[in-house]
């Protein structure tokens, strides 16, 4: 009972990715056809063939890569000392001072880019991998003070102590207890980091051309061309996905837990 | 040294083509690199504007339309083309199309594809109706044919027009629409015009034929939507873009040997209800480049181009309505949609759109700055009005409202 | 090593003082141990000595050097902390080893310290595991040890055994003991059991409210508590007090009787009462008796005596045993 | 913790840290305000100085700007109530015991991991399309007719998009909370007589109130800048159905190619926001604390 | 009111049998004391009575009802959970109050019972307070007035008092005793602190492993352990074991003898040793002796004896209080 209702419920909610995952396998005048239809007619890998064809993917595939890396490293980098000073020497601000660093995600990045874009063009950084993980790392950030503020919070600063008498300078503090401490927190920092910088599509979009373009670039080539486009669609969209999809699964564990931002002891 | 030049184009069939015809020209030019940056339309050109506008220099070739060339060229943003080779010949362009890409005497962007719009309509349902499409038909036709099309049951709707908002959507298509029934944009003091009787009458016929007779849904259905909907022969007729033609008599179309073609509309006042674009290829001012971007601009938009896409892809995939050449060879008078598309090309006129005088040049568009957002938002508009959601009168009130305040913002209206 | 000297120290948290003016001296070798009610400042003044926290008066003496501004790792003390802080990312070796690899001690060097700690503490088989596979117990000596490699001028222990269960805590008690009688270093320990206080204490230090209410071997305490907070504090169970009548008679304003100085009789005494509960450990016999003369008095009696909740019993303190207190319950 | 010594190298340490943090976020933002105050329309480059308020004035008295608020709460709203109500009750349905829990756990996860640009277009397309759609085809099958979602109810199609890829989080911090519930707990309130509904609404509930607080915020930051789902689909409209305050800021700043207007947008949408953040903080704020 | 029959129960957890069958009876008003090593299947039982655990075979009658089958709500038992699973969002106040409101109780009624329960436990002051602003001892309270409260026929604990530490233990202990004296009601109480099992029980039960060791009174219990099992599990300190030559010649093959009937001289005696470690508590002192003949003895002296690490000292257990035992660990 249980077992059905929640069966049917999972592939339900999976079932938009699961139908472009179908979609993606057929020709584009099948894959606009009735379910029946489509379920029944041929399997092919056309759609991919002509996406690859027409996009060169690893391109963007490596591009999104490097830059959700990129960004996510940098940011952990900043963020790790600042969660550091606000979980264990907080001040009377610290709580403000992090309400404020996640009310700035709330700009609409519309009204921030053209000062961004003159800035871009005066340091050269206009479709540049570099350019691109900084404003990711920027847009990201506070996201991950906060997660790993939470985390922060939650070891006990006896350890930290300990260390000390041990005879730990605070960089040795840091390095080799804090840090390897938080090992979970900042993999899963790190993992949702990862996927909110992999399907950031404002930036990435506007800020890039040709040489720093990520997969959503390569998505947006295909939001609407002419002619039947389905499968071709699916193909692509399924090829932009796949990769954060697979990531996601296999360290689901790891996220789902890093995700709780300190909201289950 | 091998220079890379970078080319942003729309996601269009045509030349998503081209990027497959690229060995060619790395034939003749081997120490160039071409970089594409494919985006959809109003993406690219939101990319693109930009970039030119803070002189961003991420582009060395540009795919803008005619829209943007004579805004841009004024403000000296476009490296001018007069200098092309001669076996570009550039008289060979056709006129209406050359003289929406010309400012002051200089060309600015060399047209890739141009376009007008023009009636598709299905034959055999026509005939099953017992009806037959004059080549010129009045709106009047056009709805007795629809009416006479239309059967929901077996899902296939009289006509399919576009409901999408956005000015290069449903906003293109009724402002060419509104001209054949003597309306306009401004007058000639810039004053907007949508509290005028021939808007109404418009929007009003507008919303006949495609409460009546539309598809469900038409509040979103751009060209893509509605192309999509006409190969699957679920549409009568559909009037839009004369690239279209390619498509719906194309291999992915279940309809593609029912096609017939006819002029857009007209109402008896003198202006037929058609449009007039060209994708061209700018080259932004800024460019390093120059001069690999014009070898590419050349190589891409002469009469050997269109020759080699015959020869890889059979004429009528072609990019259409850019050479007179074109349309005085043989082979290509025997696709179908050939000469449709050139006489509705030749009937807009982008320096005298409407029925009265008006201050702007544009058919489908009003070429200043303000029109993209102005037109946007009167799109939405109108679109409501045709989900239903708001009614004829309050849609067309705020759109005059808005206008005006628009304009008079940006100092048109004193 | 391992002279300690507090003197005039003081602690104060914003506008609240914790410690008062307080002097101390621990000398030598010895095992002293701080007691008293929670949040009486144990832990401060523990992390005072530390240098974990700054004083805000005072000065605080290491074998005659003046540590009062250095920092911990300076001060050459080892902390055993109540959750044993040990870094449960690092092996036991790791753990014991990190003090000497922060010294920047050769790799040789730390592995045969670690070795030689791991020795006494009889954990050698334990050195690969990580915390989180240790029981309580055996985390507690990784904590040791990570304490005695760097051969510290002092121990400083701070609630050790607090998260164990009872019996093992016995045990471990038992093995601090021997540690202290074969390392001879200084140890200060803190604790609000006071079973731990008797048993391994050389000096006792009773706190309240910061102050040091009195400073002496256990049995001194045992002996001769100097007022009422002292003599509630030490001894198990807990002295019985008596006021009223009763003091008056004894020429004082509060008696004390421990229960272990209580005489039970079923026929006669001078307090009658009838007995509430009785707990029979078989060893003894903990009974707790309501009088009418003294309240509810305890009585510990050794070996098995038979009575039961509701019998009429009669009890009656040994004379010599008998505590007397002054109103401001001092030691008369 | 704290003594001179440590605090103040710690904050030495960490301040470098955290001022590259503060440029980082005020300069985008002062840029923003000062440009707000500025003339500067991209395709203008000569008309350029100071404008006082007059882009604020606009975009305040823009007819497009109070339906833009609206919608704005309403998508925040409406996203809220379908993630936090259909999470707990998922949570609840996957904290059974079942066969293939694991694999379902995968199934709901995934729509979080899609990008929203693909997320709109399946939906718009294979989904809600009212003739080709999927939901279209079914209801022919039954005999009805395709329902026009992004004409007749856009803002409702876009909740049910933006939904669809936040009820993943949702429900997995809640599944999480819901499986940190001491079992002693439950089986007490059993042993006091409780019902199963007594169950969840005196015990549970409660016990994931910290839970929901964190999903409601944090989804809050997210949904008000919801942007792609709306330019992919309806852009907005019909009319100003479905538009909302980032959408509005971006016709201005990019449609419009008026940067003085879209960085008053942007000002006002801080603003805006920060009320939020405050109301929110107010109201939910101390289950955050301890 | 408070009758309990187990017969023949078994628990088994897919494969594993945690519970072989198992007969128990505990009369009405019995305070019952499950003890035995962790694991063994203390709570388990405890559980299956609760009727939070399904019997695998057998039944399980209160007050003359098989009440096999019935939910936990309907058995008319109370329960204190060793977290005391307080409902932590709830103030002390509607703690209490829950199983009421959950019986449909008028709002009035509720707060009268409350203040009632309040009152037996001397908690009138906490109650707007919630589980988090209370101590260990104060949870502890209301986690018994939520029981109290139902006036059930039976109260269950589990280890109610291992999360406390010592001191407040000991009292809590008391608490709970004078709770049974005054409410005579059935308990049954877990735990594996020995120390409780003794000075609570009217009957404790040794459980190993699910089966049932022995069951008796405390005293019993104490003077004739039917095994070495339970011997040496109750007591304190633990009893000492000896084998080899020196059972031998008791015709053993081990012997038993608790600390507090060793006897130690300073001059002569069976058994020649080392002092290990003197614990000193002022009424006793335990003294742990290294001997020859019979390993590591320990001694409990009452009163102070002055005998330090390293002294050599003679032991001799009393003979009439040795307990034998033949191979199989049973008692002879
Ligand atoms: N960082 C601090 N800020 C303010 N007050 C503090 C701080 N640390 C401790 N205190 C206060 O100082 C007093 C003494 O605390 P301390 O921890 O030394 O007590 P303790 O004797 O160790 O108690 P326990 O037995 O509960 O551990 C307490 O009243 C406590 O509230
Ligand atoms: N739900 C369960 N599934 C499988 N095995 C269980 C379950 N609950 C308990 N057990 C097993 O049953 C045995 C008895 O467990 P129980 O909790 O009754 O022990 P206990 O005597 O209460 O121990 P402790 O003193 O540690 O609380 C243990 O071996 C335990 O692992
Ligand atoms: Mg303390
Ligand atoms: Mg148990």
């Amino acid at each position: 009972m249980t077992t059905v209702a929640a069966w049917t419920i999972g592939v339900l909610i999976f079932f938009p990715i699961l139908w472009i995952f179908i979609l993606s396998f057929k020709a584009e005048g099948d894959a606009i056809g009735t379910p029946l239809h489509v379920i029944s007619s041929a399997w092919t890998f056309d759609a991919y063939g002509e996406v690859q064809g027409r996009s060169d993917y690893f391109k963007h595939f490596w591009n999104s890569v490097v830059l959700s890396l990129g960004s996510t490293l940098i940011g952990l980098a900043i963020a790790i000392p600042a969660a550091w000073s606000m979980a264990f020497v907080p001040g009377k601000r610290t709580k403000d001072l992090l309400m404020w660093m996640l009310s700035t995600k709330m700009m609409p990045a519309a009204g921030v880019l053209v000062p961004i874009y003159l800035i871009f063009r005066d340091l050269g950084l206009l479709d540049t991998r570099i350019g691109l993980v900084a404003i990711l790392t920027l847009v990201n950030l506070p996201i991950i003070v906060w997660m790993l503020y939470t985390y922060f919070k939650e070891i006990p600063g006896e350890i930290l102590e300990a260390a000390r008498m041990d005879g730990a300078s605070l960089r040795s503090e840091i390095l080799y207890v804090l840090t390897p401490m938080a090992i979970p927190g900042i993999a899963s920092t790190m993992l949702l980091n990862i996927i909110l910088a992999w399907n950031e599509a404002f930036w990435t979009l506007r800020l890039t051309a040709a040489s720093a373009a990520p997969l959503t670039a390569f998505i947006a080539s295909y939001s609407s061309p002419e002619g039947l486009f389905y499968a071709k669609l699916s193909a692509a969209s399924v090829m932009a996905i796949a990769p954060i999809l697979i990531m996601g699964w296999f360290s689901q564990k790891q996220l789902v837990r890093g995700l709780t931002f300190g909201a289950v002891k | 040294a091998e220079t890379t030049i970078t080319v942003a184009t729309v996601n269009n069939g045509d030349m998503i083509r081209m990027q497959t015809l690229m060995d060619d020209f790395y034939a003749k030019n081997p120490d160039i690199k071409v970089e594409w940056v494919t985006l959809e339309e109003n993406e690219l050109r939101q990319r693109v504007t930009t970039d030119i506008a803070t002189k961003g220099g991420q582009f060395d070739v540009l795919t803008i339309g005619t829209y943007e060339v004579p805004i841009w060229g004024k403000q000296g943003w476009l490296v001018g083309l007069n200098d092309l080779p001669a076996e570009y010949d550039v008289d060979d362009l056709l006129p209406a199309i050359r003289g929406g890409l010309t400012v002051d005497g200089t060309l600015y962007a060399s047209p890739f594809y141009g376009e007008s719009s023009m009636v598709m309509y299905r034959k055999d349902l026509m005939e099953a109706a017992g009806l037959t499409m004059p080549d010129a038909p009045t709106w009047a036709d056009i709805k007795a044919a629809a009416a006479a099309m239309t059967n929901k049951d077996a899902e296939i709707y009289g006509i399919c027009l576009r409901g999408k908002a956005g000015w290069g959507e449903n906003m293109a298509f009724l402002t060419a629409m509104s001209n054949s029934f003597g309306a306009k944009w401004f007058d000639e003091n810039w004053q907007p015009q949508f509290d005028q009787q021939p808007w109404k009458d418009t929007v009003s016929f507008y919303l006949d034929l495609m409460n009546n007779y539309g598809p469900p849904g038409a509040a979103n259905n751009g060209f893509n939507e509605n192309l999509s909907l006409f190969q699957q022969g679920k549409c009568g007729m559909w009037i839009d873009a004369t690239v279209a033609a390619s498509f719906v008599t194309g291999a992915d179309s279940t309809v593609a040997d029912k096609v017939g073609f006819a002029l857009a509309p007209d109402n008896g006042l003198g202006k037929r209800g058609n449009w007039l674009w060209a994708w061209s290829l700018g080259i932004p001012a800024g460019s390093q480049k120059v001069d690999a971007a014009k070898a590419f601009v050349n190589w891409a938009t002469n009469k050997e181009y269109l020759a080699l896409v015959a020869s890889k892809e059979g004429w009528a995939n072609v990019p259409p309505g850019t050479r007179t050449s074109l349309y005085s060879n043989e082979e290509y008078a025997k696709v179908p949609f050939a000469k449709m598309t050139i006489d509705s090309i030749n009937a807009a006129d982008p320096n005298a759109p409407t029925v009265d005088k008006v201050p702007y040049v544009g058919v489908q568009f009003v070429a200043i700055p303000e029109f993209q957002g102005i037109g946007t938002a009167v799109g939405q508009q109108l679109s409501a009005v045709l989900a239903g959601q708001t009614s004829l009168e309050e849609g067309l009130a705020a759109a005059q409202q808005l206008t005006v305040r628009e304009m008079t913002r940006a100092g048109y209206i004193k | 090593m391992g002279q300690i000297t507090l003197s005039k120290v003081v602690k104060q948290f914003g506008e609240v003082t914790v410690i008062p003016p307080l002097d101390l001296e621990i000398n030598e070798g010895e095992f002293v141990v701080f007691v008293g009610p929670s949040g009486c400042g144990k832990s401060t003044l523990l992390r005072l000595i530390a240098g974990l926290e700054d004083t805000s008066a005072g000065s605080i003496t290491i074998d005659g050097v003046n540590a009062t501004d250095l920092p911990p790792a300076k001060r050459g003390l080892a902390m055993v902390f109540q959750s044993y802080a040990l870094y449960p990312h690092m092996t036991v070796r790791k753990n014991i080893a990190f003090p000497l690899k922060m010294a920047g001690m050769s790799p040789e060097e730390q592995e045969k310290r670690v070795k030689a700690a791991a020795g006494v503490l009889n954990m050698n088989k334990l050195l690969d595991r990580r915390p989180g596979q240790l029981s309580g117990g055996q985390r507690q000596r990784v904590a040791i040890g990570r304490a005695i490699v760097r051969e510290p001028k002092a121990f400083l222990f701070d609630e050790p055994l607090s998260n164990l269960d009872a019996a093992l805590r016995m045990g471990m008690r038992l093995e601090i003991t021997e540690l202290h009688q074969r390392l001879k270093t200084t140890m200060i320990y803190v604790t609000h059991d006071q079973v731990e206080a008797m048993t391994m204490a050389d000096k006792i230090v009773v706190l309240n409210a910061g102050r040091i209410e009195q400073a002496g071997s256990p049995l001194e305490l045992y002996k001769n508590p100097k007022n009422i907070f002292v003599a509630s504090f030490i001894g198990s169970p807990k002295m019985n007090f008596v006021g009223g009548q009763v003091a008056k008679y004894h020429n004082a304003a509060t008696i004390g009787v421990r229960p272990e100085h209580v005489m039970l009789s079923t026929s006669s005494g001078p307090w009658k009462g009838t007995v509430g509960v009785a707990e029979h450990l078989g060893s003894d016999t903990f009974v707790h008796v309501n009088t009418e003369e003294a309240g509810t008095i305890t009585a510990r009696i050794s070996g098995e005596v038979v009575v039961k909740h509701g019998d009429t019993v009669w009890l009656t303190p040994m004379p010599d045993k008998i505590y007397r207190f002054d109103a401001e319950g001092v030691a008369i | 913790m704290a003594t001179e010594h440590s605090k103040s190298a710690g904050r030495l340490m960490v301040s470098p840290a955290v001022a590259v943090l503060l440029i980082w976020m005020i300069v985008p933002l002062a840029m923003t305000i000062w440009f707000s105050f500025q003339q500067y329309n991209l395709l203008y480059p000569d008309r350029t100085g100071f404008a006082g308020i007059e882009n604020y004035y606009y975009f305040i008295t823009d007819f497009r700007f109070q339906p833009a608020i609206w919608n704005t709460l309403r998508l925040v709203l409406g996203v809220l109530a379908i993630t936090t109500i259909g999470g707990i009750l998922l949570a609840l349905l996957l904290d059974q015991p079942f066969w293939g829990q694991g694999i379902v756990r995968l199934l709901v996860l995934a729509p979080f991991f899609v990008m929203p640009t693909v997320s709109a277009l399946v939906w718009q397309n294979m989904f809600m399309d009212p003739v080709n759609g999927l939901f279209a085809h079914i209801a022919k099958a039954f005999g009805g007719d395709g329902y026009d979602f992004l004409g007749q109810s856009p803002l409702m199609s876009i909740i049910i998009m933006v939904a669809w890829q936040w009820l993943p989080f949702a429900t997995l911090i809640l599944l999480t909370a819901l499986q940190s519930l001491d079992r002693e707990q439950i089986e007490a309130a059993e042993m006091d007589g409780a019902s199963v509904w007594s169950r969840f609404i005196y015990i549970i509930l409660p016990h994931m109130t910290r839970a929901i607080t964190v999903v409601i915020l944090i989804q809050t930051i997210f949904i008000l800048s919801v942007y792609a789902e709306i330019l992919v689909t309806t852009n907005g409209g019909p009319g100003t159905a479905s538009l909302n305050l980032p959408f509005l800021v971006y016709l201005a700043s990019i449609v419009d190619n008026d940067v003085g207007m879209g960085a008053a947008g942007g000002v006002i949408a801080i603003i805006l926001a920060n009320i939020v953040a405050f109301f929110l903080m107010r109201a939910i704020g101390k289950n955050l604390e301890h």
